[in-house]
């Protein structure tokens, strides 16, 4: 039985990996589960400097899901490479660094500097930012602005990158086409919902930041279509996610046509998530006769 | 830090819609005074942990105590949760109460605020044996309505102070109030509260020029310090996070005062 | 204490309505809720002629939510003035006609028909029909097209008309704004999000239609936020809906800028949601001191 | 028309996954054989109501039975319920079985496939009363693995047939083939079971030209005929909704076979 999949030349020994920012680096997991079983490991976004991230509260419950306004805090690339990277070298999996910016320069410079990591396996460009350049308009959610962004990337990776899209907008074709022809690699979708919560007793937006991003099973029949539009547009592989939390969902997208699927927030609610998509993604193709599980991508058309 | 199934041993109501519950967990094993543990509901409508302090441990009988009161979905569920019942936990998460410090000597206060009390009764229960001798409790309440849930309990351990919101019982205040009414003296002070209460505290060290460590809380959803989630602002860069801001489920949930901007 | 709103110069007893489709034209749930009691009846869209609809199966359950892609299977206007119009003439509501049509003048001739019934109040256009014309764009994820049948329809109405937007577009104001400029007297917001869902054992789309709306409380977070969107990009009052369940969910969404609310498909899981939302809007002001109902419509910015 | 808290009375396995339940429900006082109630689950992540038949009645205990077999998260709840607890249901819903065109001179066949069979035995029961003296059954079953649950109850009120996929037991076959075999005579055929079955139940029924009513199943959503998610396509115009669609839950779920086109 083969559950081994191949992303841009990169080989993954399942198909299994995290939704960045639902797993840290890794570390903050690894007592509870043996990141060697995962396909990957994605990171939380990284800058090119630390970022101090929203005010809380920037988490909240939602039915069948969450919210989150991070606001991408993270440490900045210096600290990732010597510490977080470090870490990972340890562990016998494929490391997807995901990229956050500002500004097209911001990107550049992270991309950049990963160059020479060797244990960088892909780059996983999240253009679903707030707050960044273009008059507020992020980059995930104008087809221009995507294709340039992906082309200023592109001319200073080293590894393959996987552009990720945003379910905010009309169409999902049309995003995935325009990093498709501005060379990327893969695409990954979807990010969250764009959301908002009031708390009606105290009158207040439930995030400090007021808007959050939905994300959980509560989204997971909007990511699936998404997925499946987006796989049918384009030639690059897809990575699947939005709302996995069992093997039935994994395979839900591998079946929409995703070639590799993240889980995320429900790692939040069972530390062992990945590791029950893997197993169950193993039993599912033994009870049902399929040798590869290459024969259930995009197999539901 | 483990997550699995933990099994409802005992389970009764302290006071108006605030409960205890004790569980058979491993989590027992390695569980200090002061750190939390995450608790899922049965619903798949509902699915982030909720973070619910360890008030009390038993190590060799491998159970914890749980003391909430009743706010939302979750905690009703555990209110009515019945002998023989398992809950899915993980923990145990957080740093807990500094107690390597402190010697026999140390004048060591207790202040806790409502709901804040409970973890500060496993800590007592711990100066205990770790020999610490002069324990003052400052216990928060609301009053009549409320009730004054396990302050018979601190009296095992500490000499106990009340203040209630309506005057009822002991000093009619805050639990500051009832620090300066007694002239309570200390060389620590241990918090656990509502937010103005904490940074009521954070004043009241800074006069009197004594280490105060207070529990935080935020609204979490992972508790190991991976969603970033639950950050409070910080005097100095932290360390992991290298911005001002510290994860109050993992550098947390207690803090000393000084470092953290409340 | 007034619970009293006014829409368009259309007087409302209380702001919750049913939102179209989930409670047929309230005959269907007569014997069981007191439709005198409902600010408004929203009726199920109605069409120049009667549409089958499309194939089974047509609904779905999904995680706190449900699909639906029943396709607009309606009798025809003529049947539905006959019946279930003569039927409303019965109770002392609002009745709103949700209309639909494969094109701007399918649309009008409904419009038309209505014109002189005396128990119409308003009409709501739904504009996130699939199949219209317009190479397939529905009108309510492009602008233009927007305003196109707006115009079209307001040229010809005698009632106030609600525009129903589409959630599935990249930016709501710029939907709500197209309304306005080209005349709407109201908007209505949302419809439901595209969604999909996979029988992985059958192979399947579990839907006959392969893609379907997602409503229910799963989308709730997205919706609050559109309605907020939209009611600060415009002057004309917002109907809010998606998810509803509650009477605080009701509140969040007048508190997020609606004038009025709709509750959709929570009305199949509880047969009396609408009257628990009108009874819990009144417990909740007479518990926070609200006079008035306007004091808390748009209250959290 | 009816939504409310009904409570458990009596909960059993007939066989494996197959449970049945009786409820006392206000439901009881107007429900027929044939016509359905919608059961809500406790969970918030689960909204839409479960169809399930209603498959006998005490109108006088005020008391209805539901046998089901677990297939997913409603079905699994439901099994899982103890005496004393409630569930929220609203009926009943659909037409029922049409009895009233009956003498105690017809002959009646009864074809129920697996979990298809329950709903007759309400109606069996109901037949008996109705002085409908020559009623035959044919009950479909897996086999082995699935136990021949409610057999011996129709016995009380019916010539019983067997068919097995397996041929365990009676025709190696299909209710169908066990008509055949047996030859046995009709004047009206009621049905409930698996789409293939009614299908073939259609043609038999038009081949001996006797009239056959079938209980349909479809995915439903409202179970009142708001939602129209539940239709089935018919060979007329259907009276409501003016296209060649009739609503299940509604206009059905029992239709005569020649009208629906299945
Ligand atoms: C480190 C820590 C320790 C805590 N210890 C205790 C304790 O010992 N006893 C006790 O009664 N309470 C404690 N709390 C508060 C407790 O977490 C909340 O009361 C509880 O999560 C409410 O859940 P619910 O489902 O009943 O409420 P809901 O309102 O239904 O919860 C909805 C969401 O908001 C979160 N939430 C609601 N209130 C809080 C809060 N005050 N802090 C963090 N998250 C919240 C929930 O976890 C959940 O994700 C602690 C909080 C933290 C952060
Ligand atoms: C009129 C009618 C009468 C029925 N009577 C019976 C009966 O007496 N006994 C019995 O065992 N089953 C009966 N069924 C089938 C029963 O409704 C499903 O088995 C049940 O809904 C499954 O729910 P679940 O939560 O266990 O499964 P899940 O797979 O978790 O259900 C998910 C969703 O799909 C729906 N669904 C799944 N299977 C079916 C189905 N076959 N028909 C309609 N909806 C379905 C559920 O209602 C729910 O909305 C009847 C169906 C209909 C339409
Ligand atoms: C707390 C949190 C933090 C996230 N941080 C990032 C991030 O840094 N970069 C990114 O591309 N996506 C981020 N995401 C989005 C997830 O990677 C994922 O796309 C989304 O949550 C949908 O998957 P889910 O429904 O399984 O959670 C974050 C999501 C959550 C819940
Ligand atoms: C079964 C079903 C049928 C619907 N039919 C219509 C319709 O005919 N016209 C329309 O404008 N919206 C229709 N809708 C959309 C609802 O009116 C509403 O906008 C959406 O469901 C979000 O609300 P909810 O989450 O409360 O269900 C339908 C929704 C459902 C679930
Ligand atoms: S709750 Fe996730 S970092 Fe603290
Ligand atoms: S289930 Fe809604 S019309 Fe039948």
């Amino acid at each position: 039985m083969n559950t081994q999949v191949e992303i841009c030349g990169v080989k993954f020994k399942n198909p299994v990996m995290d939704a960045s920012g639902t797993f840290g680096s890794g570390i903050e997991y690894s007592e509870m589960v043996d990141l060697n079983r995962l396909g990957a490991i994605v990171t939380k976004g990284v800058a090119n400097v630390p970022w101090e991230g929203n005010p809380t509260p920037r988490v909240t419950e939602t039915p069948s899901g969450m919210m989150n306004a991070i606001g991408l805090q993270n440490p900045g690339i210096d600290v990732f490479v010597e510490r977080d990277l470090k870490f990972l070298e340890n562990y016998d999996t494929n490391v997807i660094v995901n990229v956050c910016g500002r500004s097209i320069e911001d990107y550049v410079e992270v991309v950049e500097r990963l160059g020479d990591e060797k244990k960088v396996s892909m780059l996983e460009i999240n253009v679903s930012c707030p707050n960044v350049k273009h008059g507020g308009i992020a980059f995930g959610t104008d087809p221009h602005a995507l294709e340039e962004i992906t082309k200023a990337v592109k001319a200073k990776a080293k590894q393959p990158v996987i552009m990720k899209l945003s379910p905010n907008v009309t169409s999902i074709p049309d995003m995935a086409k325009a990093a498709e022809a501005a060379g990327a690699d893969a695409i990954s979708l979807i990010n969250t919902l764009t959301a908002m919560k009031i708390d009606i007793y105290r009158k207040k937006f439930v995030l400090a930041n007021k808007t959050g991003g939905l994300s959980g099973p509560a989204i997971r029949p909007v990511a699936v279509r998404m997925v499946y539009e987006a796989s049918h547009a384009v030639k690059i592989p897809v990575i699947g996610m939005g709302g996995i939390a069992t093997a039935e969902d994994a395979i839900e997208f591998l079946m929409a046509g995703a070639t590799a699927v993240a889980v995320g927030m429900y790692n939040f609610h069972r530390s062992s998530a990945m590791i029950d998509c893997i197993e169950g993604i193993e039993k599912f193709m033994k009870q049902t006769g399929i040798q590869d599980i290459k024969e259930i991508i995009g197999c539901v058309v | 830090m483990i997550q699995g199934l933990a099994v409802v041993k005992k389970s009764e109501r302290l006071a108006d819609g605030i409960y205890s519950i004790w569980l058979d967990t491993e989590i027992a094993k390695t569980a200090m005074p002061g750190q939390f543990v995450m608790v899922n509901t049965h619903s798949d409508a509902h699915l982030l942990g909720r973070p619910i302090s360890i008030s009390d441990i038993r190590k060799e009988a491998g159970q914890i105590r749980l003391v909430f009161r009743v706010v939302g979905y979750g905690s009703r569920e555990l209110s009515e949760a019945k002998v023989g019942d398992s809950f899915e936990l993980m923990g145990p998460m957080g740093n807990g109460f500094p107690v390597d410090k402190l010697s026999p000597e140390t004048k060591v206060l207790l202040m806790g605020g409502g709901i804040g009390a409970p973890p500060l009764l496993g800590l007592a229960n711990k100066l205990k044996k770790y020999g610490v001798e002069q324990v003052s409790a400052v216990l928060g309440y609301r009053g009549e309505t409320g009730g004054l849930f396990l302050a018979e309990d601190f009296k095992k351990f500490a000499n106990v102070y009340i203040a209630t919101d309506d005057g009822s019982s002991g000093t009619h205040g805050t639990v500051v109030d009832a620090v300066r009414e007694n002239d309570i003296q200390a060389d620590i002070i241990f918090a656990c509260g509502p937010m103005p209460m904490l940074s009521a505290i954070k004043k009241l060290a800074a006069e009197k020029g004594i280490s105060a460590y207070i529990s935080l809380e935020e609204r979490m959803a992972c508790g190991v310090g991976a969603c970033l989630g639950c950050v409070v602002k910080t005097k100095k860069v932290d360390g992991h996070s290298h911005v001002n801001n510290s994860r109050i489920c993992t550098e947390g949930p207690v803090f000393e005062a000084e470092e953290v901007e409340i």
